[in-house]
């Protein structure tokens, strides 16, 4: 049976909600049992996800096409992820809330994630930018809590406010450029754009393309691109951990949809849309750069992560860049999906590891190895992803990049991609170093892995090979074009 | 087919094969074995040598346009060296069985002989000239073995590079010159060459160059000069080793290839020029330094120098079948000596210093008496076999007086040190307790002495020559040289005996000659100033420059980019704020204003 | 005779003000201030277009629905960007922004 | 709407605006915010946006100032004592600003059309709380919803981040 | 019988994982590597050379759009090199010493060397082709890292780090070639791109490009002069079974790309760039050489002659004629073997002294004969002396260079580099005879008075590559009338 696409949107928000009803009713019940009923709810719909089509949605702003269908997968897929995660987490939660019961603030801390990805699911259907405005909004706004949770903790809620203010100075930007584009093509809605653009008188390309630069801006930001990722490395480091992986898999995807969408919609103009590439273009190489580079010298772990993930949106711009080429979707489809495996693996590894050990530098991994070999693995098989070794999802998923960019000549950046992933082997070895050449430090005692945990890490290293060794399979998440 | 070439050939390789897989336990059982092989060996030799002319071959590599032939080619020449070879080879195979009779690695040391008795048959039998590279190349290989068979002292080892490594550069000419001929003619083989060699119009400064390479190859085997060097020191083998390889057959090798392939000298008069002189610098070389040698067996050693230099003279001399037929009478004297050398080393307990012996004629009678023969035979004194052929060789040299100077120089100076040798380490009162109570040697070694002088004595006369060897008649005044070459002889002997008669020590001191020349040590800082210094630069460069500077530097580079980009993220949300607006606004401003 | 191009023009103007303001205050709750007064530059040049885009005798709507959206939403940021300001203020008795830098490099 | 109005209303707006900058004592610039909004909120109807107008003082002069106002109170900000000016951050600030204004000036004076008059709108039947009405129920039912869940967020948002106490 | 392609890189790869799963380390290993030299034998000697070609080749098709299929097949040369993987492979298993902590990863890391090696052999298609190779990088990366000696942690950054970029090139030039063609031609497919080759279509202006990327790649891949100072401090510290497989095995990868993909599909560019090739790889044999003399270590100077070496190999496949190329091919397989034994027994010598200094060692041949003996037959081998291997393919290197000339005429480019390369024999025997001498001849010192002779399980390794070399050598045809028919499909 199949709904009307937007209920899955509909379904989501009522989980969120119920999932706050139960807390607000609960009295002395585990809270955990919450982000169980969570993980389930989500994972039904990821089940209806799968067997629904795309088809006509009836709304102009809104429309479900597979991409939309494969992003909502994602974010679904993440926030289950997420939500695990946050179980392993809620200790470290609880000492940086301020409660009188051992339980307080969690029930919140596991229907937000709920209520976010709704809004992401939103988001990844909305081809009007009043709806993309809006969902993005929900979006940030939850993050704004999400980061700031641990009241407790001065760097959680530092983050929180770099993340506010820089987060709403790039919103600040994206209406503004909203307001142009609109301006200029009386239209809001993405196809209608498309189709009057080519229309537009001459004088007023300026216009439109400072809108679309303005707006590329906005999305910039939330992707991580260079110069506008200079809050990631800060929030993510600030953040629960949890939310920083949602933040570097779940707000990224849902940004590339949009961008995806946004570009596409401003080629029916070359004048326009060449140079919008050239600005992606530009992005794509100061973010390669800046993400790689900077990444070598890091010793903190949650921060490798979060400069990795600057260099992955590099690796995702050259992809966007060749949006000329018939696959370049498809080639942000599979990276994606790669991506989302490895990072929130690392994610998941990174969580335990830190709740049991003294902190999240990559010293605290060391002789992981031997304390815990099945970790380690997970790990290990994360990072070379990661770097992009064969039979990996991330190799495919780099492949498909560099196959995308040779196709449209962009030679510039294939050049930085040969240093980008020279360093990216140089730094994401440097945690298997840690795990496998160094010494345990003092406590050698084995890690405790949860049920789930482990059935989740189990299941993305074995995702992570079969995307690797069967591109078929990733392929098949979205077809070309 | 003919099977027994390849008999010959094998029968050696298998007893090395078995040697080396089982029997290398069992010493006895691996010189019989050994010994069997050869005797194997020469046997069929008879049997080819009375039989006729004949080749065959299979291809060793088949690339469809490009094939490489291993196969036996029988002439004269073949059938003679195949009879000295072996013959040789059998009589001192026997005599190591005494000589070696108490060395660890007997089978080791047969083994390796084996192996040489294969390569050096291989290189005789070889039809092409692949083929005889790869035995070329094996034969250096077995003596490297041989010369380094003590290989628990300091010398022997440097000996043994020494010698593998001159050959190398020897081989370097003589593969770029294969080479070369092969590019031009498009094959190897020596019959298909002969036939078009001449014919094939090119120009003579290529046909000069292509045999002088491979006259390079006899160089190194033959240890002509510049590449001498190694033939003296390689006396650090056991002396048999000696006696087969570094005066009969292996340096005999050079000559045998030069005859083999002399068509390719023939039509280019100044390679014959450049042949001729070395062999007679060579030759002069040698016999000056061979008159302060103290060391038996390097005396021994530079007068084959010299005679091989002879030999390389004469086929300069447009005169190859004089050059062969010293070659032959040569083998067996100088075998000869050799094995009388070491018999006397053997019973003087490795003393090998001729002023530590002396007063041998009644203790070691068989061999006092042999080794005159040899040294009489050496020294051209008639009717012995080297008189013969060391007259047609200086007969053939009538038309080119200089060449003649030298031949006769060179045979006064062999007279003269060789009678010096004899003088001194035979006649006179033993000068050691050593030398006091020495005695002869078992007959297993002396038989072969025996053996060994008949064709010393014998070998030279025409009569019988002329079964073995087409002996060449040459015109103009053989009276004449001959009378040269007696007075040579004459004078040389008896200046030899007269200085040394009696005397307890070398009485002449010429520090130029007893150094040879310093040759040794200007090679030595020759390869210092230029090998090693090339080494030592390359590898400073590649460790400091290419890795250390240009690798190194730009991963340095990189990290240190990353270490500065860092800094960009000094955690101030104004900082932030402004760079964003800052990237907002160059991007603004490169694409709105910067492209078209 | 007012023009759009005026509109426009005090639009950006604002906008560039609170961009100022951003960049030159250390008070986090002025800073805020200050993004509040760019979105309302934002809305006021939307109007602006809403208002120039005229058919059958009608302002286009969409920009008015638009502003409305983006006053709701900046709204709910302020609330909780001042719920989290005060929860920084109670963790760390400042509102600078000098005073939170240590998350870096 | 005549000229002089006009400009009138837009240098309040930027005068004020430029003052909650300026002003070292939030409450001054708080104030300040209120009074550019209210100029904001004249061009508004100057433009035929009533309802916007109207909205616009509704919240943000009345709701988003007070709780300005109310927090500043709370954790009552003294003016802010003249420390250093960091001079280069403060001039590449004006220099990154000055560019941007720049490029903006270009973008609308370039804009076709920009300097015609306004076309004039017929006054229909329903005045414009109908039409934005129509169009936001109509079109942009879902983004409402959104809106909905975003201001839920929100609520819960505020009530983890500032009670003092969870249960 | 097409399964025993996959048995040859499959044996190793599931037992590589089935020991990080908690098999008994040693006895998969062995099991796996024996399994794998049987089929690779039974492969080599069922390949029919008379029809030649791609035999045992199946294909499994996974996108179909791309034509990306994964597939699996042997001509001559795969075949050979598969063997050459496996018996390398064998002896590397088996004399692998006793690991106190962590045997399943030493193990494990081997057999995917091993494995990734095979696969990259075995493979038909593109993809999987450079997939396989890159998936050594890792367990190298790791082996070196935890049991390596000497600076050992220098040696893996840099050898990883390196090779990553130097494959990341590689998959750069491989993106190109498979876009060269018109869009509905494209395919991962070697079979189908050697045949697409015939009809010019890879002869378009960026061919050169590409091939030129592709050279880089593989060159960095194979230590091409300058790129090769990755290779010996990395063979000098990783542990045994790595040098082998790394120095024997896996570099020829990058040789066995230029034959396979390089050569056949751009014919054009590859003569276009032959100077080039020609100047590198006389840096190669020339300047390497001499840097080897320098050396003053046994290990470093095994280590620089492996490079040296990959000079005549790269001056066979310059000269591009069927005799220089099956010279090549041959070399591959010979230097493959004989450097595997030499770093074995190197391997002990360390073990045993603790140094591998000339000035420390010496006369350790009276302890230990059978070694002695061993190292000097692989001594040999690698210098060339006839009746190995090594010999027949350099001197048809040789003939190959010279093979490029006008008859009579002067020296051109090729015989000026291949006489260069002649002269690499002189400096060859140079540095391995002094090594020799050094390390085994000579007056031995009072503390080497104990060394123990090299145990049996290394004696067996060392015997079945030694083995190898002699057939191979004595009868070289064994291996070249398989590899000739595939390479004279190419060479006009």
């Amino acid at each position: 049976m199949t709904f009307p696409p937007i209920f899955f949107e509909l379904f989501v928000l009522a989980l969120g909600m119920l999932i706050l009803l139960l807390e607000s009713f609960s009295v002395k019940e585990d809270r955990k049992i919450f982000a169980v009923i969570g993980i389930i709810g989500l994972a039904i719909v990821f089940v209806f996800l799968q067997a629904s089509a795309p088809g006509p949605s009836g709304m102009a702003s809104y429309v479900v096409d597979s991409a939309a269908i494969f992003f909502k997968k994602v974010v679904v897929l993440t926030t289950i992820v997420v939500l695990i995660m946050s179980i392993d987490y809620a200790d470290t939660i609880r000492r940086f809330l301020p409660g009188g019961s051992s339980q307080s603030g969690l029930g919140e801390f596991f229907a937000l994630p709920v209520l976010t990805c709704a809004g992401m699911m939103w988001m990844s259907s909305a081809i009007d930018f009043i709806l993309i405005f809006v969902s993005l909004e929900l979006v940030t706004i939850s993050f704004y809590v999400l980061v700031a949770y641990m009241r407790r903790n001065a760097a959680s809620l530092e983050a929180g406010v770099k993340y506010l203010i820089l987060s709403a100075l790039s919103t600040g930007f994206t209406v503004y450029g909203i307001t142009w584009i609109y301006g200029v093509t009386r239209q809001t809605n993405l196809i209608e754009i498309e189709h009057v653009l080519p229309s537009i008188p001459l004088d007023n390309q300026p216009g439109v393309l400072f809108g679309a630069l303005l707006v590329l801006v906005g999305l910039g930001f939330k992707i991580a691109a260079a110069p506008f990722q200079f809050w990631v490395p800060d929030v993510y480091q600030g953040a629960p951990t949890p939310i920083t992986a949602f933040l570097s898999v779940g707000s990224k995807s849902v940004g590339f949809i949009v961008l995806l969408r946004v570009v596409q919609a401003f080629q029916s103009l070359p004048a326009v849309g060449d140079r919008l590439i050239t600005a992606v273009i530009l992005l794509a190489a100061a973010t390669l750069l800046y993400g790689n580079l900077a990444a070598l010298p890091q010793t903190n772990f949650k921060r490798l992560l979060a400069y990795s993930s600057i260099g992955h949106a590099g690796y995702l711009l050259m992809a966007v860049a060749g949006i000329g080429a018939l696959d370049s979707g498809q080639a942000v489809v599979v990276y994606l999906a790669a991506y989302l495996l490895m990072t929130l693996l690392s994610f998941l590894v990174l969580v335990i590891v830190s709740a049991h050990g003294e902190g999240d530098d990559i010293v605290h991994f060391n002789g992981l190895a031997k304390r815990s070999p099945f970790l380690a693995f997970g790990l290990l098989v994360a990072m070379m992803s990661l770097a992009g070794v064969p039979l990996t999802a991330g190799f495919l998923g780099k492949f498909l990049v560099f196959k995308v960019a040779f196709e449209t000549r962009q030679f510039l950046l294939l050049g930085l991609g040969i240093i980008t992933v020279g360093c990216g082997f140089y730094f994401y070895l440097k945690v298997v170093k840690a795990m496998y050449w160094q010494p345990p430090a003092v406590n050698l005692a084995a890690i405790p892995v949860s049920k789930l945990s482990l059935a989740a890490i189990v299941i993305m290293v074995l995702l992570i090979f079969v995307l690797g060794i069967f591109p078929q399979v990733a392929l098949g998440l979205m077809p070309t074009g | 087919m003919n099977l027994s070439p390849w008999i010959i050939l094998f029968a050696p390789f298998v007893s090395a094969v078995v040697i080396v897989l089982i029997t290398e336990r069992f010493k006895k059982l691996s010189s019989y074995i050994s010994v069997a092989a050869v005797a194997i060996s020469f046997v069929f030799s008879v049997a080819v040598f009375f039989g006729q002319d004949g080749t065959a071959s299979f291809n060793w590599i088949d690339l469809g346009t490009f094939q490489v032939k291993i196969g036996y080619l029988i002439n004269d020449l073949t059938r003679l060296m195949l009879l000295i070879v072996t013959g040789v080879g059998l009589l001192i195979h026997i005599y190591s069985i005494g000589y070696m009779a108490d060395d660890r690695g007997r089978s080791r040391y047969f083994c390796g002989l084996s192996l040489f008795m294969f390569s050096m048959l291989g290189i005789v039998l070889a039809n092409n000239f692949i083929m005889m590279f790869i035995f070329w190349e094996l034969v250096g290989f077995s003596s490297y073995l041989l010369i380094g068979h003590w290989f628990y002292r300091p010398a022997p080892p440097a000996a043994a590079n020494k010698a593998f490594l001159a050959n190398r550069l020897g081989d370097f000419g003589f593969m770029l010159g294969i080479l070369l001929v092969w590019s031009a003619s498009g094959t190897v083989t020596f019959d298909e060459l002969r036939g078009q060699w001449s014919t094939l119009g090119l120009s003579p400064g290529f046909m000069t160059a292509a045999a002088l390479l491979i006259f390079c190859g006899a160089i190194g085997k033959s240890a002509q000069f510049p590449l001498h060097v190694w033939l003296p020191d390689a006396m650090e083998g056991p002396t048999p080793v000696s006696a087969l390889i570094h005066a009969a057959t292996m340096v005999a090798a050079g000559v045998f290839m030069l005859v083999r392939t002399y068509f390719l000298f023939e039509p280019s008069s100044t390679a014959l020029g450049v042949v001729l002189w070395i062999g007679l610098i060579t030759s002069l070389l040698a016999a000056l330094m061979a008159t302060q040698q103290d060391d038996i067996k390097r005396v021994l050693a530079y007068s084959t120098l010299s005679q091989l230099g002879l030999m390389i003279a004469a086929v300069g001399l447009g005169a190859p079948q004089a050059g062969m037929f010293h070659l032959f009478t040569h083998a067996s004297f100088k075998a000869l000596l050799f094995l009388g050398a070491g018999s006397v080393i053997h019973s003087l307990h490795n003393e090998q210093n001729i002023w530590q012996m002396g007063g041998l004629q009644k203790k070691m009678p068989v061999t006092f008496w042999t080794f005159l023969i040899g040294t009489l035979a050496l020294i051209a004194c008639p009717p012995f076999a080297g008189f013969w052929s060391k007259d047609d060789i200086l007969a053939s040299a009538d038309r080119n007086i200089p060449a003649f100077l030298a031949i006769a120089a060179v045979t006064y100076l062999t007279a003269f040190y060789m009678s010096r040798l004899f003088v001194v380490a035979f006649l006179g009162q033993p000068r050691s307790e050593q030398a006091g109570h020495a005695h002869e040697s078992p007959s297993v070694m002396t038989v072969p002495l025996i053996l060994l002088s008949i064709p010393a004595c014998i070998a030279g006369f025409p009569f019988i020559a002329s079964l073995f060897i087409k002996v060449p008649e040459h015109e103009g005044s053989p009276i004449g040289s001959m009378a040269v070459s007696l007075i040579a002889f004459a004078a040389g002997a008896a200046s030899g005996y007269y200085l040394y008669k009696e005397k307890t020590k070398d009485s002449i001191q010429i520090p130029l000659f007893e150094h040879k020349f310093y040759i040794d040590e200007m090679y030595g800082s020759l390869i210092k100033w230029t090998q090693d210094l090339l080494a030592n630069i390359s590898g400073f460069v590649d460790r400091w420059v290419i890795d250390g500077t240009v690798v190194r530097g730009l991963g340095g580079i990189t990290w240190g980019a990353g270490f500065a980009l860092r800094f960009l993220q000094v955690g101030n949300l104004q900082a932030y704020a402004f760079l964003f607006g800052a990237g907002v606004v160059l991007l603004l401003y490169f694409i709105l204003f910067g492209t078209k | 005779m007012v023009t759009l191009n005026d509109y426009l023009f005090a639009s950006g103007l604002l906008f560039a003000i609170g961009f100022a303001g951003v960049l030159l205050r250390r008070n986090v709750i002025i800073i805020f201030m200050a993004l509040e007064l760019m979105l309302n530059a934002a809305n006021l040049s939307l109007i602006g277009f809403s208002r120039y885009n005229v058919h059958d005798g009608l302002p286009d709507y969409n920009g008015q629905v638009l502003v409305f959206f983006i006053i709701t939403v900046a709204a709910a940021e302020v609330t909780v960007g001042l719920a989290i300001i005060v929860a920084l203020f109670r963790a760390k008795q400042t509102t600078h922004v000098e005073d939170m830098n240590t998350l870096k490099f | 709407m005549s000229p002089i109005l006009f400009w009138i209303f837009v240098a309040m707006m930027l005068f004020f605006g430029g003052m909650v900058v300026l002003n070292r004592n939030p409450v001054a610039s708080a104030l300040s915010l209120v009074v550019s909004f209210l100029a904001l909120a004249a061009l508004y109807v100057s433009l035929d946006a009533y309802f916007i107008g109207v909205i616009q003082i509704l919240v943000y002069a009345g709701a988003v100032m007070v709780l300005f106002l109310f927090i500043i109170m709370l954790l009552d900000l003294k003016a802010e004592s003249r420390r250093h000016v960091n001079f280069p951050a403060v001039c590449g600030g004006f220099v990154v600003i000055i560019l941007f204004i720049k490029v903006l000036s270009d973008v609308c004076y370039g804009f076709d059309g920009g300097n015609a008059k306004f076309p004039p709108i017929a006054q229909g039947p329903q005045g414009d709380v109908w039409h934005v009405g129509m169009v936001l129920f109509q079109q942009y039912n879902v983004a409402l919803q959104v809106v909905g869940t975003l201001i839920l967020v929100a609520t819960i948002g505020v009530v983890i981040l500032s009670k003092r106490e969870l249960k | 019988m097409n399964f025993l392609v996959h048995l040859i890189y499959l044996s190793p790869l599931v037992a590589g994982v089935g020991i990080i799963l908690g098999l008994p380390a040693r006895r998969t290993a062995v099991t796996a590597a024996v399994i794998a030299i049987i089929s690779a034998l039974i492969v080599f000697i069922g390949y029919d050379r008379a029809t030649g070609g791609y035999q045992f080749a199946s294909f499994l098709q996974l996108v179909a759009d791309w034509d990306l299929n994964f597939a699996a097949g042997v001509d001559g040369l795969s075949a050979t090199l598969l063997l050459l993987t496996s018996i390398v492979a064998l002896a590397a298993v088996w004399l692998a010493p006793k690991v106190d902590e962590g045997e399943h990863r030493y193990y494990a890391c081997i057999l995917l060397i091993a494995a990734g090696a095979a696969g990259a052999f075995a493979s038909l298609d593109l993809f999987f082709f450079y997939a396989f190779h890159e998936l050594a990088l890792i367990p190298t990366f790791l082996m070196i890292g935890i049991w390596g000696s000497g600076n050992r942690q220098g040696a893996a950054w840099k050898i990883t780090i390196y090779l990553s970029i130097g494959s990341i090139i590689l998959l750069i030039g491989l993106i190109g070639l498979y876009l060269l063609p018109s869009p509905e031609q494209r395919t991962f497919n070697i079979v189908k791109l050697q045949q697409l080759a015939s009809s010019g279509a890879f002869s378009g202006p960026g061919s050169r490009s590409v091939y030129f990327l592709l050279l880089l790649g593989f060159g960095i891949l194979v230590s091409l002069f300058p790129f090769h100072t990755w290779a010996p401090q990395a063979y000098a510290s990783a542990p045994v079974p790595v040098t082998m497989l790394h120095a024997g095995v896996l570099k020829k990868f990058g040789l066995y790309g230029l034959l396979r993909v390089a050569l056949p599909l751009m014919p054009e560019a590859a003569r276009h760039w032959a100077w080039l090739l020609l100047i590198l790889l006389a840096g190669n044999i020339l300047y390497v050489g001499l840097a080897t003399i320098s050396q003053k270590q046994l290990d470093l100077t095994l280590a620089y002659s492996s490079v040296m070496h990959m000079g005549y190999i790269f001056l066979g496949i310059a000269s591009y004629n069927v005799i220089g190329l099956n010279g090549a091919a041959l070399l591959m397989f010979a230097h493959g073997l004989s450097i595997a034994a030499l770093f074995a027994m190197c391997g002990e010598l360390r073990k045993q002294t603790g140094t591998l200094n000339y000035l420390d060692l010496g006369g350790l041949a009276t302890n230990m004969p059978r070694l002695s003996f061993a190292f000097g037959l692989a001594t040999f081998a690698s210098i060339g002396l006839p009746g190995f291997a090594n010999f027949a393919s350099e001197l048809l290197v040789f003939f190959g260079a010279f093979k490029n000339s006008t008859p009579g005429a002067g020296f051109n480019e090729f015989q000026i580099v291949g006489t260069i390369a002649l002269w690499g024999v002189v400096i060859s025997s140079v540095y391995m005879l002094r090594a020799y001498r050094a390390i085994f001849m000579g007056e031995r010192q009072a503390r080497w008075q104990t060394v123990q002779d090299m145990p049996l399980s290394l004696g067996w390794a060392v015997i079945l590559l030694i083995a190898a070399l002699l057939v191979v050598g004595i009868a070289p045809r064994t291996v070249l009338d398989a590899v000739e028919p595939g390479i004279r499909l190419f060479v006009k």
